[in-house]
């Protein structure tokens, strides 16, 4: 009979295909393992010593990351189920149902109205079940900031992030230093400033958009022109957090880092102090002439101490204590006078490279190449080691 | 559905139409009365006044000059969902601009 | 489950059947129409928000005339009965009514618009432009927009009106008149929004 | 405007045109002036898929460049390009085309009807989404491609990705004005083509069915062809208004979405996810429809639950305009409206899942046939079911906020757009190749295709739930070391090429099997009357247009004493194989042409393609100022407006009636 061998040539490496499919299937187990554990690092108590540990959202390090996490351990485990379910359903009618060749038809159902209520219902109640611990969580997380939180306004520029302590009143870039076991309220102000004047002390190009997220700390929140957003954090444990810019912004989106770095109250007072001192005058010749130099600086950037410094422009990084951050241009290279740092030279190389021409080693950065000399830049990098 | 071979019998009167125009007219006065004496009688009485001259004209432009009232159903239908949807989804965005988006949002 | 309950009725139309007993023209007319009302509802909604958006620049109270709107309107309003007679004499193959009616229509709708370029002219002037504020952009965008229709509308019925005096439309081609006379009062009811919720309600 | 230029009545023989009226029927030129809804459909298909490898070869490239940390195969100005068009391409010139493919294709085969309503705004369809995939690709040839992701948020793309220019040159800000000008406009111009079609699909639907074809026995891929035309009908006009302002925005600095002016950048998210939401329902209902024809088919049984299928599809539909705002988790709407979106979203889960199940029910208790078609749609209701999963976990808003903008939702929405839209349309192109071309493809190849697609698609997107939960945010041109990143993007990078590889067996595919013999009218035992006519269909589609008394009409008319209760007994010659190419019924097609048969089938014509060419014209005027501007505005009106009178004067070829 004719369609019988077509049938035969149609239905040729079923096996191939279970083969397929059964792959799947230790995929999808894998990938439950997978999670939960994260990366290698991520089972290391405590985050990593070093800046560049993996930003792992399943690994909470603070309440608001937990409160998190808390929902997606709740979610994860029934979407497996379903998806064990479905696959598991679909593998057995595969397996039990292929044509053997019968001459009969299979019996010809059209529907079966219970059934129908009972899968619609169902699902229905899971994720009713999913639903109340959402919401609740949602507005937990939409809480007024705590009576002792510290209040930071974070401000998102192409491409970097400016943090404004508003009751220690001093700014600093790329480095959020908190203390552990406090909350942190952060407001994301995009409020723009009638005065055309302080409109482009403040942004030098108009803001766009930009995402505020520590992965282990929080989840993002976006940084909008034009509106004011917040959020929380805290941290229970000292370390280096990592974080990341997460709304699409430009050439170097993905050149906008920053860390957190959480530290025992303590170390975070002493931190706080000396953030507030203004920079020393340098007494080193070298480091005296960049002084001068750096005067050309001021229209972009702040050193609180510069003798000539009158308004402190915020459209680049506040350097007053350069010297201390581990790392700078968007926290994407090593800062030759970070303590952390592995390989002072090449660092001291990046830091030469992009004061001669900053776009070349950062695309889109606004910061404009100054034509600066091999002895201008000696001078410069001389009184930046200064900015402790 | 119901029988659709009802169509092209009763449309309107000429007469009907001219009577329809000649409301339409006086709403439109009405409207305007409303904005001259707008002062006096307060925003609390105009805007829903306005609200409701403006769905009746739309009302009954749709129905007598568009036919919806004498053509099938199904052209209703798809003029109505047009417009409920366009509604129901811009009253969201307005709704949510207004209350979440405008501010700080604690 | 359900068990079928409807059976299309056949018309012939065009030597084609159709399910509903109208032309399939008539039927695209209107599903076309449902699509309108998103268009303007997404610029209607973009206007009410940024109805206070004025960026310094004028507000709804400061610029618009509404006496003068007001007539605009009337005009407008009474060449939807126009449209509507014109139908209503080609139907009864009256093809002087039609051609009078449609020329009316035709007319009132262009005198609309002049008085909508003036309108825009004297805005402009006043510096209440596209790019002033998100007022005065979502202003010119929905009010423009709604413009072109007019005018597209306009072309259409001066081509029927002129195509009428030469014989290309008939007594036979009511249906046309009649889609055409749809999207006009589309246009026109469109315009009653407008009026309301962009001029009088801000204003008053 | 059209309904004149449709009514057939204003056309009488005495007129001129300005062309002769084409009349070729084989060829390239009947190609070109073709109102034919199934040449119309395989040129949609076939265009489709060159814009895959397009946007194939762009994803490759991103590939390429995130192999490694550091990479430095693209600039990061290079890269944006890339990954914008990747997206933009993907989704308006290969997953919406392919689904409007079969829509032309199948949809009046499906009712029996000889073509869609109006054919000739059909070939309009045709021709201006073609314009617009040329428009928005010949920015290679200016300033550069659309870079600010298919999204487009505001004010970035306004501003620009480096605003002072130290990095593009100093006129950056043109450069990107271009750009965006290319996105908006040649998004426009494709959504004229969309909105045209859905009016013309959903007339088709209500007004051009055979006898008998009541709504409740349509095929199920009409059904979800109907619910997208209705989806594109309302969503088109939403995205079209955004694109105009910010066109205007752009280029004539409306401040729409520009803060420091006072708009606000997050109506901006509103309008495109208000589109953006209906959107993805309309890229995957089509690929639904188009397995709920082939899993009965394969399962030898009919489609379970049927009314459930099509309400739950409907419910889609409607749920799909309830949900906007699950993309704007993370842009501070405030706890009322995160719950509020976030609870419908997940209850979007709901429809979904019923049209899972009442799959698995369709095969429960059937003979399976494991032909690629149905390999293929096995792989979507397994792949999707990932991909929807995922996206349940979006809905759970504070998890989100962790999700969002990583690579978790790039493996998210590949799933639900390649595991499940493009699986589908695979599915279907090997289920109607036959249908459409006359013979089948060959099925060891076709396997072939599915398996180093199924694993090469899992070996990239799986993977990528991994880098999103370890902190990889999407649109980064560029890693570094130690983050964690490296081992999982190099494995995503593999599978990427194996996908590759899979498509280039598929071509094969479909040049080995060019010589294949003929197919017949049914070669699969299928159910719908598409299956009754000759393939492939003759012009006029049925000589005969059927009576339909059932749904699954053929199927009943082969097996002709089914009643649900006792098992039927297989009719003998079910399929129609090379022996006996007819089968029980496609011998019912004479091969006389329509005009022998008296049928009036409409004459193809040039202005459709004309018209087209005028919305790039003028759009390219928006890109200049004074006399240039105006010159190509008004040149493009005139091709445009002048191919529209030009057509409603046009004389039919022959004098009829
Ligand atoms: C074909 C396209 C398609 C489809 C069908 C879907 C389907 C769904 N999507 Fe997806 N989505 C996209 C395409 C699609 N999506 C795209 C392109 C983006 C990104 C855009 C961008 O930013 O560039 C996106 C992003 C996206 C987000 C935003 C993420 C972010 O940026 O933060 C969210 C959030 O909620 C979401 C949710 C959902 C949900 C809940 C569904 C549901 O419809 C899924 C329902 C299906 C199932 C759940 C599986 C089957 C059901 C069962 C077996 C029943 C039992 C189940 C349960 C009880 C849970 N999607
Ligand atoms: C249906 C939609 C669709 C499809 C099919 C795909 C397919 C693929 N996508 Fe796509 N993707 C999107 C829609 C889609 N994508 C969207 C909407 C975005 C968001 C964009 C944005 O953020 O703005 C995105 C973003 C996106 C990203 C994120 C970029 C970023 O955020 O930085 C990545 C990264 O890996 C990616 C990868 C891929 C890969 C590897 C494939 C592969 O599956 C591709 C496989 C195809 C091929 C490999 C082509 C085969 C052909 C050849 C090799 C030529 C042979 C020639 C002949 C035989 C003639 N995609
Ligand atoms: Cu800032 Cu991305
Ligand atoms: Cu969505």
């Amino acid at each position: 009979m004719r369609s019988a061998t077509l049938r035969r040539r149609l239905t040729a490496g079923r096996a191939r295909v279970f083969l397929a499919l059964g792959a799947l299937a230790l995929l999808a187990s894998g990938c439950s393992v997978n999670m939960d554990s994260g990366s290698s690092t991520a089972n290391i108590p405590g985050p990593d010593p070093g800046r560049d540990l993996p930003a792992d959202a399943l690994n909470p390090f603070g309440p608001v990351a937990r409160a998190q996490d808390r929902l997606w351990d709740l979610t994860f485990p029934i979407a497996v189920a379903v998806f064990v379910l479905v696959f598991g359903g679909l593998a057995f009618i595969v397996v039990r149902y292929r044509d053997k060749g019968q001459t009969e038809l299979p019996k010809q159902v059209h529907g079966n109205t219970k059934l129908e209520i009972t899968w619609t219902l169902i699902p229905a109640v899971i994720l009713a079940f999913i639903a109340v611990p959402t919401v609740q969580t949602i507005f937990e997380l939409a809480d007024d900031p705590a009576d002792d939180a510290i209040l930071v306004d974070v401000i998102g520029k192409q491409y970097w992030w400016q943090f404004n302590y508003v009751n220690e009143d001093f700014i600093t870039a790329s480095e959020l230093h908190i203390p552990t076991g406090r909350e942190v309220f952060i407001t994301l102000d995009g409020s723009i400033p009638e005065d055309p004047v302080e409109r482009s002390g403040l942004y030098g190009t108009p803001p766009v958009l930009h995402s505020f997220w520590v992965p282990s700390l929080a989840g993002k929140r976006d940084y909008v022109p034009g509106a004011i957003r917040t959020m929380r954090i805290e941290a229970d444990e000292p370390g280096v957090y990592p974080g990341e810019c997460a709304e699409f912004c430009g050439l170097s989106h993905a050149n906008m880092r920053f860390t957190v770095i959480a530290h025992d109250p303590a170390d975070y007072d002493a931190w706080v102090a000396n953030q507030q001192a203004p920079a020393d005058s340098p007494t080193d010749p070298l480091a005296v002439q960049g002084e001068e130099l750096f005067a050309t600086c001021l229209a972009c950037h702040a050193v609180d101490g510069h003798p000539s410094q009158t308004v402190p422009s915020r459209v680049g990084p506040n350097l007053t204590h350069f010297a201390e951050r581990e790392a700078f241009a968007g926290y994407i290279f090593d800062s030759p006078f970070g303590q952390q740092v592995e390989k002072p030279e090449e660092a001291m190389e990046n830091l030469r490279q992009w004061l001669r021409d900053p776009a070349s080693i950062k695309p889109g950065s606004q910061m404009p190449n100054l034509n600066l000399s091999e002895e201008e830049i000696d001078a410069l990098i001389a009184y930046l080691g200064t900015l402790e | 559905m119901s029988d659709a071979t009802e169509e092209h019998h009763d449309h309107p009167s000429r007469s009907a139409y001219l009577e329809i125009g000649l409301i339409l007219a006086i709403m439109t006065a009405l409207e305007v009365l409303l904005y001259v004496f707008r002062e006096s009688l307060g925003r609390a009485v105009t805007t829903p006044a306005l609200v409701i001259l403006t769905v009746g004209k739309f009302v009954l432009v749709g129905a007598w000059f568009m036919h919806l009232r004498f053509d099938h159903p199904i052209l209703r239908r798809l003029f109505i969902s047009g417009i409920l949807l366009a509604a129901a989804v811009f009253a969201i965005v307005m709704a949510d601009w207004f209350l979440g988006a405008q501010g700080p949002s604690f | 489950m359900s068990a079928v309950t409807e059976t299309p009725a056949h018309v012939e139309d065009d030597g084609h059947t159709t399910n509903f007993g109208m032309s399939n023209e008539k039927l695209a007319m209107w599903t076309f129409i449902g699509s309108e009302c998103l268009f303007f509802g997404a610029m209607i909604a973009t206007y009410l928000l940024y109805l206070n958006r004025t960026n310094g620049g004028p507000t709804a109270f400061d610029i618009f005339d509404i006496p003068f709107t007001s007539a605009s309107t009337f005009i407008l309003l009474m060449s939807s009965l126009g449209m509507v007679l014109a139908l209503d004499a080609i139907q009864k193959k009256d093809m002087r009514g039609f051609q009078t009616w449609t020329l009316t229509t035709a007319v009132l709708g262009a005198i609309f618009l002049s008085g909508q370029i003036y309108e825009f002219t004297f805005f402009v002037e006043e510096g209440f432009k596209l790019e002033t504020s998100p007022f005065s952009a979502s202003f010119f965008v929905l009010t423009g927009f709604h413009g072109i229709h007019v005018t597209v509308g306009v072309v259409m019925l001066f081509i029927l009106w002129a195509l009428s005096l030469k014989g290309g439309i008939t007594e036979k081609n009511t249906e046309t008149v009649e889609l055409v006379g749809l999207y006009w009062h589309f246009v026109d009811i469109v315009w009653i929004l407008i009026f309301t919720l962009i001029y009088l309600i801000p204003v008053g | 405007m059209t309904a004149i230029a449709e009514s057939p009545s204003t056309g009488t023989a005495r007129r001129r045109g300005f062309f002769s009226r084409p009349t070729e029927t084989t060829g390239w030129k009947s190609w070109l002036t073709t109102v034919d809804h199934k040449k119309i459909g395989i040129m949609y298909g076939v265009g489709a898929l060159l814009f895959f490898v397009v946007g194939g070869v762009e994803a490759l490239l991103i590939r390429a460049q995130l192999a490694g940390p550091e990479g430095e195969i693209l600039s990061a100005d290079a890269y944006n390009q890339i990954f914008t068009m990747h997206g933009l391409t993907m989704v308006f010139f290969v997953v919406m085309p392919l689904g409007a493919a079969f829509i032309n294709y199948l949809l009046p085969l499906q009712i029996g009807a000889r073509d869609v309503a109006f054919p000739r705004i059909n070939a309009v369809s045709l021709w201006i989404w073609v314009a617009a995939g040329l428009f928005i690709y010949s920015s290679v040839l200016f300033d550069g491609m659309p870079n600010s992701s298919w999204v487009a948020y505001a004010p970035q793309s306004i501003v620009g990705p480096d605003p002072n220019g130290y990095t593009l040159g100093a006129d950056a800000a043109a450069i990107h004005q271009s750009r965006m000008l290319f996105y908006s406009l040649g998004l426009q111009i494709a959504g004229v083509a969309s909105l045209a079609s859905s009016v013309n699909f959903i007339v088709t639907v209500l007004n051009m069915r055979a006898p008998g074809m009541t709504l409740m026995r349509m095929p199920v891929f009409t059904w979800m062809s109907f619910v997208v035309a209705f989806l594109l009908l309302f969503a088109m006009p939403i995205i079209g208004i955004a694109l105009w302002q910010l066109m205007f925005q752009t280029r004539f600095a409306a401040p729409f979405y520009d803060p420091l002016n006072g708009g606000d950048p997050v109506l901006w998210q509103h309008m495109f996810w208000l589109f953006g939401h209906p959107e993805v329902y309309i890229m995957i209902l089509p690929a639904f429809g188009i397995i709920s024809e082939i899993l009965p088919v394969f399962s030898r049984k009919p489609l379970f639950g049927y009314s459930a299928i099509v309400f739950s599809g409907i419910a889609i539909g409607f749920m799909g305009w309830g949900v906007w705002a699950h993309h704007m988790f993370t842009a501070g709407l405030g706890p009322v409206a995160d719950a509020a979106f976030g609870i419908s979203t997940m209850f979007i889960a709901v429809p979904t899942g019923i049209k899972i199940f009442n799959w698995l029910g369709t095969m429960w208790g059937g003979q399976i046939r494991f032909t690629t078609p149905m390999l293929f749609s096995i792989g979507l209701v397994s792949m999707f079911t990932i991909g929807g999963l995922s996206g349940v976990t979006h809905s759970i808003v504070p998890s989100d906020t962790q999700q969002h903008d990583t690579y978790y939702v790039v493996a998210h929405f590949h799933y639900v757009l390649f595991g499940g839209a493009l699986f589908g349309l695979f599915a279907g192109i090997y289920f109607w190749f036959p249908k459409a071309f006359g013979h089948l493809l060959n099925e060891k190849l076709g396997k072939l295709h599915f398996a180093l697609m199924l694993i090469g698609f899992n070996l990239t997107f799986a993977p990528m739930h991994f880098l999103g939960l370890n902190g990889m945010p999407r649109r980064y041109y560029t890693y570094a070391d130690g983050m964690g990143w490296n081992f999982w993007n190099a494995v995503v990078g593999i599978g990427a090429l194996v996908i590759a590889v899979s498509f280039i067996v598929f071509v094969l595919n479909i040049i080995v099997s060019r010589n294949n013999p003929p197919a017949g009218a049914d070669p699969w035992d299928a159910r719908s009357v598409e299956w009754l006519t000759s393939s492939p269909p003759p012009v006029h589609n049925f000589d005969q247009i059927p009576t339909i008394s059932d749904r699954d009409e053929l199927w009943y008319r082969k097996y002709a004493s089914t009643s649900d209760k006792e098992a039927p007994v297989r009719v003998p010659a079910g399929a129609s194989d090379v022996a006996n190419p007819g089968g029980p019924y496609g011998d019912k097609v004479s091969g006389k042409s329509a005009k022998e048969l008296g049928i009036h089938m409409p004459d193809p014509s040039w202005f459709p393609l004309i018209l087209s060419i005028g919305l790039p014209v003028a759009a390219y005027g928006v890109f200049y100022e004074g006399a240039l501007m105006i010159g190509l505005l008004a040149v493009g009106g005139i091709i445009t407006f002048g191919s529209m009178i030009g057509w409603a004067l046009e004389p039919s070829a022959e004098e009829h009636h």
